[in-house]
């Protein structure tokens, strides 16, 4: 299973109670969202509306159709914008 | 639906009766390029403006018996273009070419930089050293004024309900004399003084100082001449020990203010720093050593 | 009270205009005229982006009366161009890359001629200290400068 | 498909602007160039105030002044919840986005809207400003960060308690977040180290000082119909907001983009729309309004100012072992600072096991921040590169080699997630050593700095439609507002795909009626993500192209290959027939099935991070502080470059401004709480007498994730500058300069101290 892994300074760990890593049964950026909905009640919408995840080191926003493997690590990071 | 009117006399007694004749607030305008910025913040709301670019005398540079007459109104880009005046009194006709931007260049006159009265205005300690006078024209006739009594305060003159200055004259040069002028500022370019220097000497043929006349801007309500930073030149040659005396002597004389453009410590230092830096250029160009632009 | 009637010549045609006494000529130009090619970017004479000739002087219109233009000629953006042929300065500034955003290409391309007019030949420093009073906040004035240069070089007829 | 290797033909090379010679005769238009008969001109009251409560608001006298058409207040705008809402542009408070458009109860910083007019001309809008009767119960401000942190600190909103601090606060704070980031063991990171530096740095806030002051036309019509001709950095964003801010249908509202006159992230968000939006509503005219310049430095968000405190420890071989860093950034009157990307950035660059960073988002009376260039990056990495300098130092170890030894790579995890990939910042750092720059002995007097910058860049959406004319020329269009070139890259882009001339492609940005929703121009992401969308859909068209001949010819699409602008058979057994270019099947685009175009929508995702390398030479004048940039060269890894020279001029404009904000540029305030210098005169723009020649030279690493190879390069060259140059006054004086600006009061101050 996909292994979720927060940042030990994170703000989603008030949601996690603590937890900074975790396995989720999700193939998607979608299914993810979802399955950390239901296990961590809010932290699907955090992730949804403020966050980006980097899947195995590549960052993904706003892509519910990337994809996540078996053994993939997430990582849960602030969305990023620009100048 | 504006109560601004605009006059272009072309005539000194037209010019006047207008300026003394009018019951608001009215303004002398050269080039505008203070007026109208004013104007536009809403500290200047004058009911009349003259324009006094068409009054004969007020633009032009012409030389009467050695001594320089140049119309107040005429603008810093052809003042920066006579290449006479530019050889006797480079520090003036630098100084005025200091201020603003080669856009203002084309309107800012000598007279507008001396009543805008803003201590930290570039031209005006370059005059004060030159030793200006300022033909000043008014319901009472023609008056000479030297140029330091001109300022009254920060944006003060003590020029006299309908008058307004139509030329400035540069005294006849004596030989072994020349002027500069140096201000600090934080960029190289498009900034106001934070300190400025003029310095204007005579020297004998040993290069010793037999007159002097030294002007700081900016550390003090008006611009200042200060005698003692003359005198500290005076009987002396540019030796260290000179230009110790007048680096303690200039900052001796700073009254300044700290602002946002600079500290009452830094403006007292760089003072010192301009003085003697003004002074070696002076010198330089009162031995005929060097003819190259101070900055 | 009324306004001003104003006589005047702008980009080699005459041209004729009623402003208030109090309008900028940078606000008669865009507002009254209808060239909006100078820019307000300051309206105190600080970024150089309203610039014109008046007189063949380059001047900031926004430290100009309007009624000032009153028997003068004056020179817009508009007017640097030769019916469709572009000024050197303006086709070494698109070769160049001379702009970004081009909001105070007009500005400095009226600035360019002026010092061109005056200085055919001038050396890097001049030029800096020339455009001095035109902000652009883009390309930083590297390539403005070659543009400059280059079209300099040209108009001296020694480049293509 | 890839054309990285491709035998490029257009992408490259320097081809003139499609918009160029508009901009170098004055006709093309920007936001306040638009006009409509009938036009009104709209004035803003702003508080002078840094803090009160705006107890009352008569605006009976200005209303009966003749030529007033409509006057509004807080009071006219519907009250927006306390709520992130997500739309278009992604997550943003619109209660915070609505109450700095114009005040409801309170005014947070001298120059906060609290009413606007519109009036037949602007001088009678100003006269009626006057008559407006604003009653204020000024309350005690706070501007400084570390003042406003600090627990009797007069609090801007009762109802903002610190997020990210266990226990949840019960008492209200001017702390709005508080972030952190940890990796590996930091106490035995510092226990391990041989050599320990620290300092603490500080940044004022700089204004993207954007030459174009913001401007808007808007037209409501009876119907709820609205109309909008605004620049900024996403025509779709002012259309979003606005929609929000006002309650209305997106379908109702039409945003055209205008030329925009720089933004630089500052044009990322509204300021003036809704208001304009809402005088026409109620005055049943088109409705004008322009910013003065005091109005956009008072009014409109510069970047923050901050407090940067770092300590690295490092073995004596330079190996940094351990790194820490607090980060407190001024946010300005609401929330939302760039600390996110700040803590992110510093460390980025570097392979350190054990780092800690702690971030704080602070509001104060300031104007609320705006996006610009890569935000918070250059605040971190002026301590971070800073430090390093020290670093260096103590070890006697060249500051480029310590950067090298360190350097990430590829597999390189950081603090905050992800693992670099695909980056080319030891490729940068090698050009860098081997530069003639660095390697030039130094004149006399004259110091040597170094320093370096990272950013990730961003994808996102973006839509794009290439259109076959029926004489075989290419129009695209897209919904990103081109602020530097970006119709040229575009252009370049469809060109090499179709295999023409790119004189023979022009392209346009559309309004938000006329093409699909696309994201800012902002991230530096226009290059990369729209191009992405506009080289999809020159494929689309080269896939219609063939199908199109094959029907010409009645053989298979798969028998035919576009070959160099051209349809040629696949191979002899596909049989013998002479070329179609684009001109000869256009010519048949009815007969073969109607027009010629296709439309791309992406989200892209995979933008390549960029890193950069400045080395600046300066020339220190010790008894005036004044300091002069001798020399300056800007490095970057660009992945690939489509025009060489809007990429160039991205780095020197950003090398430039990295420059003011090292030397002149801020916020300066009296003790009233009022900004001093919201002009060009005193707020020091670097100008051309300034600066010498700034080489920018180009590394290209491809970005695999990129049809050909783009990175975004905007962001990167803002953030080395501030450090590059301390380091090199550091080098040129002995002394070291921890505050911005360098300006020559501080630099002489510290050379006296020392």
């Amino acid at each position: 299973m996909p292994k979720v892994v927060l940042s030990s300074g994170s703000p989603s760990l008030a949601l996690t109670r603590g937890q900074t890593e975790f396995e989720v049964e999700a193939t998607t950026f979608r299914r993810l969202v979802l399955e950390l909905d239901t296990k961590f009640p809010g932290l699907g919408k955090q992730v949804e509306e403020g966050m980006a995840i980097a899947i195995d080191g590549e960052i993904y926003q706003d892509a519910y159709h990337a994809e996540l493997k078996p053994g993939s690590e997430i990582v849960l990071i602030p969305k990023i914008g620009g100048g | 639906m504006s109560s601004l009117t605009y006059a272009a006399p072309t005539s000194v007694d037209d010019a006047v009766k207008l300026l003394a004749g009018s019951a608001g607030l009215a303004k002398v305008m050269s080039g505008g390029t203070d007026l109208l910025v004013q104007m536009r913040a809403g500290r200047m709301k004058p009911e009349l403006i003259v324009d006094v670019k068409k009054v004969p005398g007020a633009i032009g540079i012409r030389q009467e018996g050695g001594a320089w007459i140049i119309g107040a109104s005429t603008a810093g880009a052809e003042v920066e273009a006579h290449a006479g005046l530019k050889a006797e009194y480079p520090g003036v006709v630098e100084a005025l070419d200091l201020i603003g931007s080669t856009q203002v260049q084309g309107r800012c006159s000598l007279a507008g930089n001396l009543c805008n009265a803003s201590p930290a205005a570039d031209s005006v300690p370059a005059m004060y050293a030159a030793g200006a006078i300022c033909v000043v024209v008014g319901p009472n006739g023609k008056r000479e004024v030297p140029v330091e009594q001109i300022p009254a305060g920060p944006g003060r003159t003590n020029l006299a309900k309908g008058e307004f200055i139509l030329e400035i004259k540069l005294p006849a040069r004596t030989p072994r004399s020349g002027d500069a002028y140096l201000r600090f500022i934080p960029r190289t370019e498009m900034d106001i003084a934070v300190v400025g220097c003029g310095v204007n000497v005579t020297l004998d043929a040993n290069g010793v100082c037999t007159a002097a006349r030294v002007s700081l801007g900016a550390v003090a309500p008006t611009v200042l001449l200060v005698p003692d930073a003359a005198a500290a030149l005076i009987g002396h040659k540019l030796d260290d020990a000179t230009l110790a005396a007048l680096d303690k002597a200039a900052q001796a004389a700073c009254k300044p203010i700290s602002d946002k453009r600079g500290t009452v410590e830094f403006r007292t230092k760089v003072a010192g720093v301009l003085a003697r830096r003004t002074a070696a250029i002076a010198f330089d160009r009162a031995a005929g050593k060097t003819t190259a632009k101070a900055h | 009270m009324a306004k001003q009637y104003v006589s005047t010549t702008i980009n080699g045609e005459s041209a004729e205009y009623l402003c208030e006494t109090q309008q900028t000529m940078l606000d008669v130009l865009r507002d009254v005229v209808g060239l909006t090619g100078a820019k307000e970017g300051c309206a105190s004479g600080d970024c150089g982006a309203c610039s014109i000739l008046v007189d063949g002087r380059l001047v900031c219109s926004c430290l100009m009366l309007g009624v000032e233009a009153e028997g003068k000629s004056i020179t817009t953006i508009e007017g640097i161009a030769e019916g469709d042929k572009l000024h050197p300065i303006q086709q070494k500034f698109l070769e160049h890359a001379a702009l970004q955003c081009g909001f105070c290409t007009p500005g400095l391309i009226v600035a360019a001629k002026a010092l061109l007019d005056e200085n055919p030949n001038p050396t890097e420093t001049e030029a800096r200290y020339w455009l001095a009073g035109n902000l652009c906040r883009c390309t930083g004035y590297d390539k403005v400068i070659r543009a400059v240069m280059d079209a300099a070089a040209v108009m001296r007829g020694e480049a293509a | 498909m890839n054309y990285i290797d491709s035998g490029l033909k257009v992408v490259g090379t320097r081809p003139v602007r499609p918009d160029g010679v508009d901009k170098v005769t004055g006709r093309a238009m920007y936001s306040a160039d638009t006009r409509v008969a009938g036009m009104l001109w709209a004035k803003i009251l702003r508080s002078p105030h840094p803090h009160a409560k705006i107890v009352k608001i008569d605006t009976s006298k200005a209303k009966a002044l003749p030529g007033v058409k409509a006057v509004v207040t807080g009071a006219d705008f519907p009250d927006i919840p306390n709520e992130e809402a997500f739309v278009g542009e992604g997550p943003m408070n619109f209660r915070d986005l609505a109450r700095n458009v114009m005040a409801r109860d309170k005014a947070l910083y001298e120059g906060h809207a609290v009413a606007a007019v519109a009036a037949i001309t602007a001088e009678v809008a100003e006269q009626a400003l006057a008559l407006i009767d604003v009653t204020y119960d000024v309350l005690p401000h706070v501007i400084d960060v570390e003042a406003a942190m600090a627990d009797n600190a007069p609090v801007l909103h009762e109802d903002m308690f610190t997020v990210g601090v266990e226990p949840k606060p019960t008492k209200p704070s001017n702390i709005a977040k508080v972030i952190k980031f940890k990796k590996g063991d930091i106490d035995a990171g510092f226990k391990d180290a041989e050599v320990i530096v620290g300092g603490r740095y500080t940044t004022q806030p700089v204004h993207q000082a954007y030459i174009e002051p913001h401007a808007c036309l808007a037209q409501a019509n009876a119907d709820g119909q609205v109309t909008i001709w605004a620049s900024s950095q996403g025509h779709f964003m002012i259309r979003a907001y606005t929609a929000k801010l006002l309650g209305m249908e997106m379908a109702n509202i039409r945003v055209n983009p205008a030329e925009i006159g720089g933004g630089f992230g500052g044009k990322t968000l509204i300021y003036i729309e809704p208001v304009a939006v809402r005088l026409s509503q109620m005055s049943g005219k088109p409705v004008k309004i322009q910013m003065t310049r005091e109005e956009v430095f008072r009014g409109t968000g510069p970047t923050s100012g901050a407090v940067v405190e770092v300590k690295l420890g490092a073995k004596r071989d330079g190996t940094i072992v351990a790194a820490q860093q607090v980060l407190k950034f001024q946010a300005g009157a609401f929330q939302g600072s760039p600390v996110g990307p700040g803590a992110m950035c510093g460390f980025a660059l570097y392979d350190i096991p054990n780092i800690d960073v702690l971030g704080y988002d602070v509001v104060s009376n300031r104007p609320k921040v705006a996006a610009y260039r890569a935000p918070g990056a250059p605040i971190t990495s002026f301590g971070v590169e800073s430090a390093l300098d020290e670093l260096s130092t103590k070890l006697r170890m060249d500051p480029l080699a310590l950067r090298q030894k360190n350097a990430a790579k590829n597999g390189t995890k950081t603090h905050y997630g992800p693992t670099h990939a695909n980056i080319g910042f030891e490729q940068v750092l090698a050009v860098a050593a081997e530069h003639p720059h660095w390697k030039a002995p130094l004149k006399p007097g004259h110091g040597r700095g170094l320093a370096c910058g990272f950013w990730f860049n961003i994808g996102g959406e973006s839509t794009a439609t290439v259109h076959v004319n029926e004489d075989g020329s290419v129009t695209i269009a897209t919904g990103s507002p081109d602020i530097g070139g970006s119709r040229a890259s575009m252009a370049m882009m469809v060109a090499e795909v179709l295999g023409v001339d790119v004189a023979r492609v022009r392209a346009t940005v559309a309004d938000t009626a006329s093409i699909g929703f696309t994201h800012l121009t902002g991230g530096s992401r226009v290059t990369f993500a729209t191009g992405m969308a506009a080289t999809q859909a020159a494929e689309r068209v080269v896939d219609e192209l063939k199908k199109r001949a094959a029907m010409i010819w009645e053989i298979s699409p798969d028998a035919v290959e576009w070959k160099d602008g051209q349809a040629v058979p696949a191979g002899t057994n596909a049989g013998a027939f002479e070329p179609l270019d684009l001109a000869a099947i256009a010519l048949r685009a009815a007969r073969t099935g109607g027009p010629i175009n296709a439309e791309i929508s992406v989200n892209a995702q995979g933008a390549g991070a960029g890193f950069g390398a400045h080395i600046c030479d300066v020339s220190v004048d010790k008894e005036t502080g004044h300091v002069t940039i001798e020399r300056y060269t800007a490095i970057q890894d660009v992945g690939k470059a489509i025009h060489p020279s809007y990429v160039e001029g991205q780095i020197q404009g950003g090398a430039a401004q990295g420059i003011g904000w090292a030397l002149n540029e801020e916020y300066i305030y009296n003790d009233k709480g009022q900004m001093e210098n919201p002009g060009f005169l005193d707020y020091r723009c670097p100008v051309a007498s300034d600066l010498p020649m700034i080489e920018a030279v180009l590394v290209e690493v491809p970005n695999p994730r990129h049809p050909f190879g783009v990175r975004g390069v905007g962001e990167v060259p803002i953030i080395p500058p501030m450090a590059a140059i301390a380091n090199a006054i550091r080098a040129a004086t002995d002394v070291r300069v921890p505050d911005l600006p360098m300006s020559p009061p501080r630099v002489r101050a510290a050379i006296d101290k020392a």
